[in-house]
């Protein structure tokens, strides 16, 4: 039984529906499974639920599939670089429902980890606590938040070998490791798939249990904000 | 008459300790790795994934997998560590980081800070903001005394929605230092050339003594 | 006349599916691992930490490293992957693993497991067995069908503490195989030479048809 | 600032307290703090509250501080192979708090997370849930645990570099890192301390800012159960 799927089109093959969650991986531009996110913008599944700690920006990521209409619902920390997310959201056209980046990342790991709910000191006296139950703790106002659990989890990592295991690269890792584990199925894209046997065990990030659906790729691997310094004199 | 950017980063550096893990908001706090006291061994966090944030890269050297939080592209140093954004979060609201330096749109008196929304305006988001000032040991503001309209950032009450209630500890300004406590905020330091009045009138919190 | 432990052990495998993750308990359900179908990929979750669980290693080869949940010395594998205890139950307790097999001192005809403490006489904790049970897709148990004194432990009600409620799914013992249903337990296949009235006989619980 | 100290003995001096509580890593005699627990008994700090999963056997491990009655109390999840815990235990000697293992282990993870409380359906509708909130999510029940928040945490891995960065071996990870993140304080004992900059950063198990000091020294390392297969037949 291969994990290991042609393309990005065949690896959703049968897991999309209108209407569906899906948790997508990266943080900005870094790390975003963008052959899956092309992939879903060809399959034209609508009224898309997504929690992802961005969207993209107008043309790559998950900017794509706000320029086609097909999401109607974002889970975000932070959305400050897409002027058409901005655009359908003061219009009412888009629903945005703002986490604490440290509150989704948590509630993405609460779902895989099979905690309905968790209470976090995150947000306390502020909007995000509207309407959540309160509960003091040792003297300390704390908040209860729940799991996120998606249909559909879609991430990126560097290298998985053919049994899923997965390897990431730098800053890449960020939210792609807690989205991968709160989705009922996860489909994985990488760089390179490499033989079963290739990978320390001791170095793994995320064990091929989390895995689902693989594929391999180009990645175009943008950056978002290049800085640079200048070079010192010697 | 006040202190520019630079020194307000320099005033904001003598708050670091050394074996400190630190994380540094974007803007004037990001300066503040610029005037790390010598000999003291200071660690950045970016809370995308990532302990001992280095320098910008060299041009030609930007790798898509380094960045930082504010999405620029950084390098990474010999004692660095990457992890997954929720256990670079338990971290944060761990209390493991010792200090957070970070800008404000206004700071109350109570220590209440608003920095992430200006309803019907600015709908940016939080980021990990709220996580920050809720999580890290001490959370320090640096910022403009006023803003362009020459009106108080430093306020009774915070007119914005609120990143966190009573999560400062100091707030670093333009005129000068200012820390929290019962009743208000105490002066503790001025800038140069900037007398106790001029920052007294340039404050709508209650000052304290 | 009935099955032996062996037999038990090959009848519980016929659960595997291909591609499985699955935790097997001590006793009767280690056997199981020596009965996966050939072709099959079936990977052996450690709760203590690992995926991908080998065989015992050859004498000379323990690493104190590297032991299974019954502190066993045992040898990974190429696709086997290390991970801590909170990131091991996060998978358990999280619906990852496909299938636990496990022994039990009771089962009850609701699906409710005894397997961890007999009060005043054995209190050795219930280590990870009520995470399993809580956790894993699906919940096979492998017992003798009745204690050494003769009596069911297949019973209306548990008598022992509980490891779990309404959380078992198939019973396979000694006599036969049985599935937890709403009403009671459904016999599903009797051991060779077993009747099912000595089946029957056997069992405290309700059996429904 | 070194991180580096001397001996267990040096190393723990000033954190000691009688009534304190101490979070433990290890799994049975595997991957514990042996020198840190040899040099608690010699402080001879007493009543201590101790968050392992085990408590090691009785002449090794935690079973020392048994023998020498220093504990008073162990929150695990199995205390099978130590007759000493037993006979304190039932002779009223040594108070016990059962964990399920997978609890244990997210108590200790949420402690050092800072989340005082989560959700599990681990131990609902056994002597596990008495006392405890019950709360209903999407039509299942589950129960309140709480964190731990120990005084002290003492782990053992394989190799740190003098910034405290941490890697374990093989399954001796197992509760070193959750423990090693509930502490106020966390002292881990290695096998070899490398210089900065000889760990891959994407290869660490456990950053150094969890680790406030660390020692190295040699390790008995005992096996519990030592098992093997026959040579079979080429």
């Amino acid at each position: 039984m291969s994990k290991v799927y042609s393309s990005a089109t065949t690896a959703l093959d049968g897991l999309l529906f209108d209407g569906m969650m899906i948790a997508a991986g990266g943080f900005g531009l870094c790390g975003i499974p963008e052959l899956l996110i092309d992939a879903l913008r060809k399959c034209g599944v609508k009224n898309l639920t997504v929690a992802s700690n961005n969207a993209g920006v107008d043309d790559f990521g998950l900017g794509l599939l706000l320029q086609s209409r097909q999401i109607k619902k974002m889970i975000s920390s932070y959305v400050g670089e897409n002027s058409e997310f901005m655009r359908q959201y003061l219009s009412g056209e888009l629903e945005l429902e703002f986490n604490p980046q440290g509150t989704l990342a948590e509630r993405m790991r609460a779902g895989g980890a099979g905690i309905p709910g968790f209470f976090t000191a995150t947000g306390v006296g502020t909007i995000v606590a509207e309407g959540k139950e309160h509960k003091d703790f040792d003297g300390r106002t704390y908040i209860l938040e729940r799991a996120i659990n998606a249909d559909l989890s879609i991430v990126k990592a560097w290298k998985a070998d053919e049994s899923g295991n997965l390897i990431f690269r730098k800053t890449a890792r960020n939210f792609n490791v807690p989205a991968a584990t709160c989705g009922k199925i996860c489909v994985a894209e990488v760089e390179e798939i490499v033989p079963i046997g290739a990978m320390p065990p001791d170095g793994i990030h995320l064990p091929g249990i989390y895995v689902h659906r693989l594929i391999t790729g180009t990645h175009q691997k943008r950056i978002e904000q290049r800085t640079v310094r200048a070079k010192e004199a010697a | 008459m006040s202190w520019d950017r630079n020194q307000m980063a320099a005033i904001a550096a003598r708050e670091l300790r050394d074996g400190w893990y630190v994380n540094l908001g974007i803007g004037i706090p990001t300066l503040v790795s610029n005037h790390i006291p010598p000999g003291f061994s200071v660690t950045l966090q970016s809370e995308n994934g990532m302990l001992g944030m280095g320098p910008f890269p060299l041009a030609g050297e930007e790798d898509a997998d380094l960045i930082n939080a504010g999405k620029q592209t950084i390098t990474e140093l010999p004692n660095s560590a990457y992890f997954d954004s929720a256990t670079s979060f338990a971290m944060i609201r761990g209390g493991k980081i010792n200090m957070a330096i970070l800008g404000a749109m206004e700071v109350s008196e109570e220590g209440d800070l608003a920095n992430w929304m200006i309803p019907g305006k600015l709908v940016k988001g939080m980021g990990g903001a709220m996580d920050l000032v809720a999580g890290v040991g001490r959370v320090v503001v640096v910022m403009d005394h006023t803003n362009k309209a020459g009106e108080s950032k430093v306020l009774r009450r915070c007119t914005l929605p609120l990143t966190g209630k009573a999560v400062v500890d100091r707030v670093i300004t333009n005129l000068g230092m200012l820390d929290v406590v019962p009743g208000g905020l105490k002066i503790v330091e001025l800038a140069e050339g900037v007398s106790n009045e001029q920052l007294r009138s340039a404050t709508e919190a209650t000052i304290v003594n």
